[in-house]
C-alpha cells in the first residue's frame, strides 16, 4: 500500500532524515532549506538551523525565498551581522553540518556554481561562490542535496567554485583545520557516499524503483554502486503531509505579497 | 555630523562618474531609492561592490552604470540569474562588465578590515576553490606563529557606501535593525556615505546594544520612504517576492528592461 | 546544549589545575561569584588571562591560584594598584607569578581572532612601544597589498572561559546586555565555557539583534545571583564602588587579605 | 577681583578648554575624564565622548570611577564590544582626540605606565598599558592631563608604554597611517607643547601665579620654555561651579553605594 509522491519529495524527504536534532546546520537558500525545515517540522524538532544572512537558530513557518527574509530573522534566537556570522560561526566552528545545492558535481564532490565553459568565455554565468567555499572547508561535515542529470554530474566540474576532494580526491589530506568535507549527497534518484579512500562518489542506496540504468543514464561519468546497496525507505505519510502543508504555506505566503 | 539632504542632492553630490561605490543591504534593507537616482542622474563607469548584486546592480547594470563589478553571489534569490548582468558578462551589453568575484566569507572579512582602518583581512578560505586562479587579489600568508596557510585578501575601503535604515532621529544617527549585515562596516569603511531612511523620529527607540551609527559616522542622509522596496525594512513593509519573480521575465529581454526602466525609473522623480 | 549546573559542581568538573583560564567582563558582569568558588576548590597552578585582572584576579592570585598572568592593564579602575598582584609579581608571595602583557587593543584583536577560529589577530599596533621588547608573542608582519607594516598577536584560544550574564531560558541561552565587553568572544573563543546567570527565566526577552549566546555554543550554567557583585550586572544592581575603594585597604595587607579571605569567601559556601 | 580656586581645578578647567564640540575624545579615567566631562557641561555641550569599554557617545552625569560604570552605558547613544570600539571606532580612524593621563612621561611625551625600575625586577609595578598604546598612534591628536612632579615629569621614561615622539623624538617619522601625537600637555603648572621640529615638550604658557622657577623644579630635565611665554587664563566663575558640582556629585554618589 505504497503512498504516492513524487522524485522531488522523495529527495526532500530523504535530504531531511539526514538532520538530527543535535546538529547546527549551515542551510543553503533552495532545496537544502526545504530538506532543514522539514527535518524541524518532522524528527529533529530541536536541529539549529543557520542562514548566511546572519540568522541564529531560525524557525520559519514558510520557507524564504531569499536567504534574508524577514521570516528567518523574527524568528531566530538572534540575528548577528553577517561579518560575524562567518568569523565567529562558521569559521569559529561551530557548524556541524553545511547544507549544500549546486549546479555542477563531479565524481569527487567538487561543486560548480561559477559557470559553465570558460571563465573568461561563459557559456552560462551562474551565482557565483556565495558562502558555498568556506562552508565546505569550515564546516564539520557537508550534506549535499541536488536532482540527478546529466548536466550536472560531471565527471569533473568546470570550474571548483567549492572544494569537495579535489581534481584528484587529495585535496583535504594534509590539511589542518578543515572539516570531513561531503559526507553524503542526495539526490532525486538515490544516495551516494564518498569511498573512504579513493573519496569519489558511490551510490549506496537507490531510492524506491529506480533502476541502476536510470542512474547510470543520469550521470557524466562511469557511476560505481555500492557492493551492498541499499533501497531508500520511502516517505511516511506525516513526512509527505509537512511537507506539501510547508510547500502550501509557502507558495501561498510569496504570491500573496503585494 | 550628517547632513541631511534631499535624495537628489545626496546622489549629485557625493557619487562621481569613476567611483567606487559600494551599495550593501544584506538581502534586507537594499538601497533601491538610492539605486534608482543614480540610474536618473546617469552616473557611469561605477565600480559596483556588492556581495550579493541582487536586482539594484542588475538594473544599474543594465542602465550602464557600471564598469566594473566585485560581488561574491550574483543571482535573484530563489529565482534564478540576474539576466541584465549576464547580458553584460556574457555579451558586452550595454557596456563590456569587468568582473572580480570572492566567496562570501571572504568579502565579509573584507568589509570588516576596511571598517577597522586595516589594509587587508585574513581567513581561513579558498581552500581547494579555483577562485584564487581567477581573482589575483587573493593571497596566502603563512601564520608567524603556528605555520598554517591562511587566505588574505585587500580590504574594502570605497569612495562611497550606500545604505537604507529604519530611521534616524533629528541629529543625525540612525538605527539599523534585523538582518544588519554588513551595513555598519560599509558605512565605516568608505570615505563618504549616504543612508537614506524610511523615516526621522524624534527617539530612535534603540535598545542598549542597538546596530546605530552616530551622526559624525555619517556623511548624507536622505528620506526615502519604502527607499529599500521591493527589498524590505523590518518593522515597516515585507519583501516584494512577488516582484522578485516577476523581475525575471523583465529583465530577459533588453526591451522590456529599457521600458521597465523608463517607466518606473526614469519617468519617477526623485523623492 | 549547555548543561544546567550548581556553580561548585560547574568548577569542580570543567576546570583542571594548569588550565588557562579566561574569566572576562570588561568592567560589567566581572564573575566573583565563579572566581571564589574557584579559590575555595584550590586550584592551582592556572594560566590566568584577562585584559583588566581587577579585583577577581587579585583575590584569586592572593589566595594562591596562579601561575601566569595574561593582561593589559592591571590595576583597582579609579582607585590605584592590585597589591596582591604587585605582591605577586615584586615579593612572589604567595607564589611566583609569571607575567605576559599587552596592550588592551591586541587582547581584544586576539579574542576577536580566537573566536573567529584563527591562529593569529593583525592590527596596527604597538608602534614605538617597548612591549614587543619583554613580549615574545608580539611579532610584526606585512601586508602582502601594501607592504604596511602590522602587528600580530596569537590569538586567544582557552581552555576555559567564565563569564557572567543577565539571564538564561531554560533551554540555556543566555541574554548578555549593556556593556557586553568580550563576553561572546572568550566563550566562542574557548574549549569548554562556564556562564553563571543572575536567574533563569522563561523568556529572555531580547531585542532583535541582542547579545545571545545559543545553548550549543556553552558548556555549563550556573544560576548565581548577584554573582558579578562588588561588580555590577545592568538592570540587576550597581557597581559597589565603595568596596572598590575599601579592597584597596583590605589587599595592601597579607594579613588583612587573608582574614578577608577567609571570612568572605572560604567560609561562604557555593551558591 | 580673582576667583579662588586650586592648582588641580585650573589643570582640569584648562584641559577641558582643550576640547571643542567637533570633536570625538577617546576618554581616559581620572583627570582625563573630568577635564572632557566639565568640558561637556560647559562650552562643549556635543563633544563626542567615548570610553574604551564600548560606551559610544557618551553623557554621564556623574564622573565613572572605572571606564565601565553602568552608568556610562545609560546614557550613551549605543554601547558596542570592545574589539569594535578598538578596530571599527579606533583603528578605523574616527577618533580625533585620545585624551591620556600618565605615570611618567618624558620630554617627547612618551608614557610610562608600566612600571618604575627594570622590567624583571620593578621598584613599582604600575597598571600596564591599557588602552594608551594604540590610542596614541591611531587617534589623530593626542590631549595629555597629568599633575607636574619631578617624579613624573622625567627626562627618559623608564619604559616606553605609550610612543610620544619616541626616544629621539623621530618616531612617528615616515609611519604610515599615524596619528600627530601629542599636542598639549596640560598640567596643574603649566601648558606644554611639542617644538615643531625637535618634538621636545616646550612650556607655552604659565598658569596665573606660577613662575617659571617653579616649573623648572618640578621637571626631571632642563625644560625649554617658549620665546613668547603665554599666561593661562583663569577658570570662570561657570566652570568652577560646574566642575564642583560634578565631582559634588560624583563624591555623593560613589559614597552611597552599598
Amino acid at each position: 500500500m505504497s503512498l504516492e509522491y513524487t522524485s522531488s519529495e522523495m529527495m526532500s524527504v530523504t535530504a531531511a532524515r539526514a538532520l538530527t536534532s543535535d546538529m547546527t546546520c549551515f542551510v543553503g537558500i533552495g532545496l537544502p532549506s526545504e530538506a532543514a525545515n522539514l527535518a524541524r517540522l518532522t524528527h529533529a524538532p530541536d536541529v539549529t538551523l543557520i542562514y548566511e544572512s546572519g540568522t541564529l537558530q531560525t524557525k520559519p513557518d514558510v520557507l524564504p525565498l531569499s536567504i534574508g527574509d524577514g521570516e528567518l530573522c523574527e524568528s531566530a534566537l538572534t540575528t548577528v551581522a553577517v561579518p560575524e556570522m562567518f568569523r565567529y560561526w562558521l569559521q569559529g566552528g561551530h557548524i556541524s553540518v553545511g547544507f549544500l545545492g549546486t549546479a555542477q558535481i563531479d565524481r569527487y564532490a567538487n561543486l560548480n556554481t561559477t559557470l559553465i565553459g570558460d571563465y573568461r568565455e561563459p557559456k552560462v554565468r551562474l551565482p557565483g561562490g556565495g558562502g558555498a567555499p568556506e562552508i565546505a572547508t569550515n564546516a564539520k561535515e557537508v550534506f549535499i542535496t541536488v536532482k540527478h542529470s546529466k548536466r550536472t554530474f560531471v565527471k569533473d566540474v568546470d570550474f571548483v567554485t567549492t572544494v569537495g576532494f579535489g581534481r584528484d580526491g587529495k585535496a583535504r589530506d594534509n590539511v589542518s583545520n578543515i572539516g570531513r568535507g561531503p559526507t553524503v549527497v542526495i539526490t532525486d534518484l538515490c544516495i551516494l557516499k564518498p569511498d573512504p579512500d579513493s573519496k569519489e562518489l558511490v551510490v549506496t542506496s537507490l531510492h524506491p524503483d529506480v533502476t541502476r540504468d536510470e542512474v547510470i543514464e543520469a550521470t557524466g561519468w562511469e557511476i560505481l554502486f555500492a557492493d551492498t546497496l541499499e533501497t531508500t525507505p520511502e516517505p511516511s505519510a506525516k513526512e509527505l503531509e509537512v511537507l506539501r502543508d510547508l510547500k502550501a504555506r509557502t507558495n501561498a505566503h510569496h504570491a500573496g505579497q503585494q | 555630523m550628517a547632513e541631511f539632504l534631499s535624495l537628489k542632492e545626496a546622489v549629485s553630490r557625493h557619487i562621481n562618474n569613476g567611483d567606487t561605490v559600494c551599495m550593501e543591504g544584506f538581502t534586507h534593507l537594499i538601497p533601491f531609492a538610492a539605486g534608482h537616482e543614480i540610474i536618473r542622474q546617469e552616473k557611469r563607469d561605477l565600480t559596483l561592490i556588492r556581495m550579493t548584486p541582487d536586482l539594484v546592480y542588475d538594473q544599474m547594470i543594465g542602465a550602464g552604470c557600471a564598469k566594473k563589478l566585485i560581488f561574491s553571489w550574483g543571482g535573484n534569490p530563489g529565482v534564478g540569474s540576474l539576466h541584465r548582468l549576464r547580458d553584460a558578462v556574457e555579451k558586452g551589453w550595454p557596456n563590456k562588465l569587468e568582473i572580480l568575484e570572492h566567496s562570501h566569507a571572504a568579502m565579509a572579512c573584507a568589509y570588516e578590515a576596511g571598517a577597522a582602518g586595516l589594509p587587508l583581512a585574513v581567513l581561513r578560505g579558498y581552500i581547494g576553490s579555483d577562485l584564487p586562479k581567477v581573482n589575483d587579489q587573493i593571497k596566502f600568508i603563512e601564520c608567524p606563529f603556528t605555520g598554517e596557510r591562511l587566505a588574505a585578501v585587500p580590504s574594502v575601503r570605497p569612495d562611497v557606501a550606500v545604505i537604507h535604515a529604519q530611521r534616524a532621529d533629528r541629529k543625525g544617527n540612525v538605527l539599523i535593525e534585523g538582518i544588519v549585515g554588513i551595513q555598519k562596516e560599509v558605512v565605516l569603511a568608505a570615505k563618504r556615505s549616504i543612508v537614506t531612511v524610511e523615516e526621522v523620529v524624534d527617539d530612535l527607540g534603540a535598545s542598549v546594544n542597538a546596530c546605530v551609527l552616530p551622526s559624525w559616522a555619517i556623511t548624507a542622509i536622505a528620506e526615502a520612504r519604502k527607499g529599500a522596496s521591493p527589498s524590505y525594512a523590518l518593522g515597516y513593509y515585507d519583501r516584494d517576492n512577488a516582484f522578485y519573480k516577476e523581475w525575471d521575465g523583465i529583465a530577459r529581454d533588453r526591451v522590456t528592461f529599457q521600458d521597465w526602466l523608463k517607466n518606473n525609473v526614469f519617468e519617477k522623480g526623485a523623492a
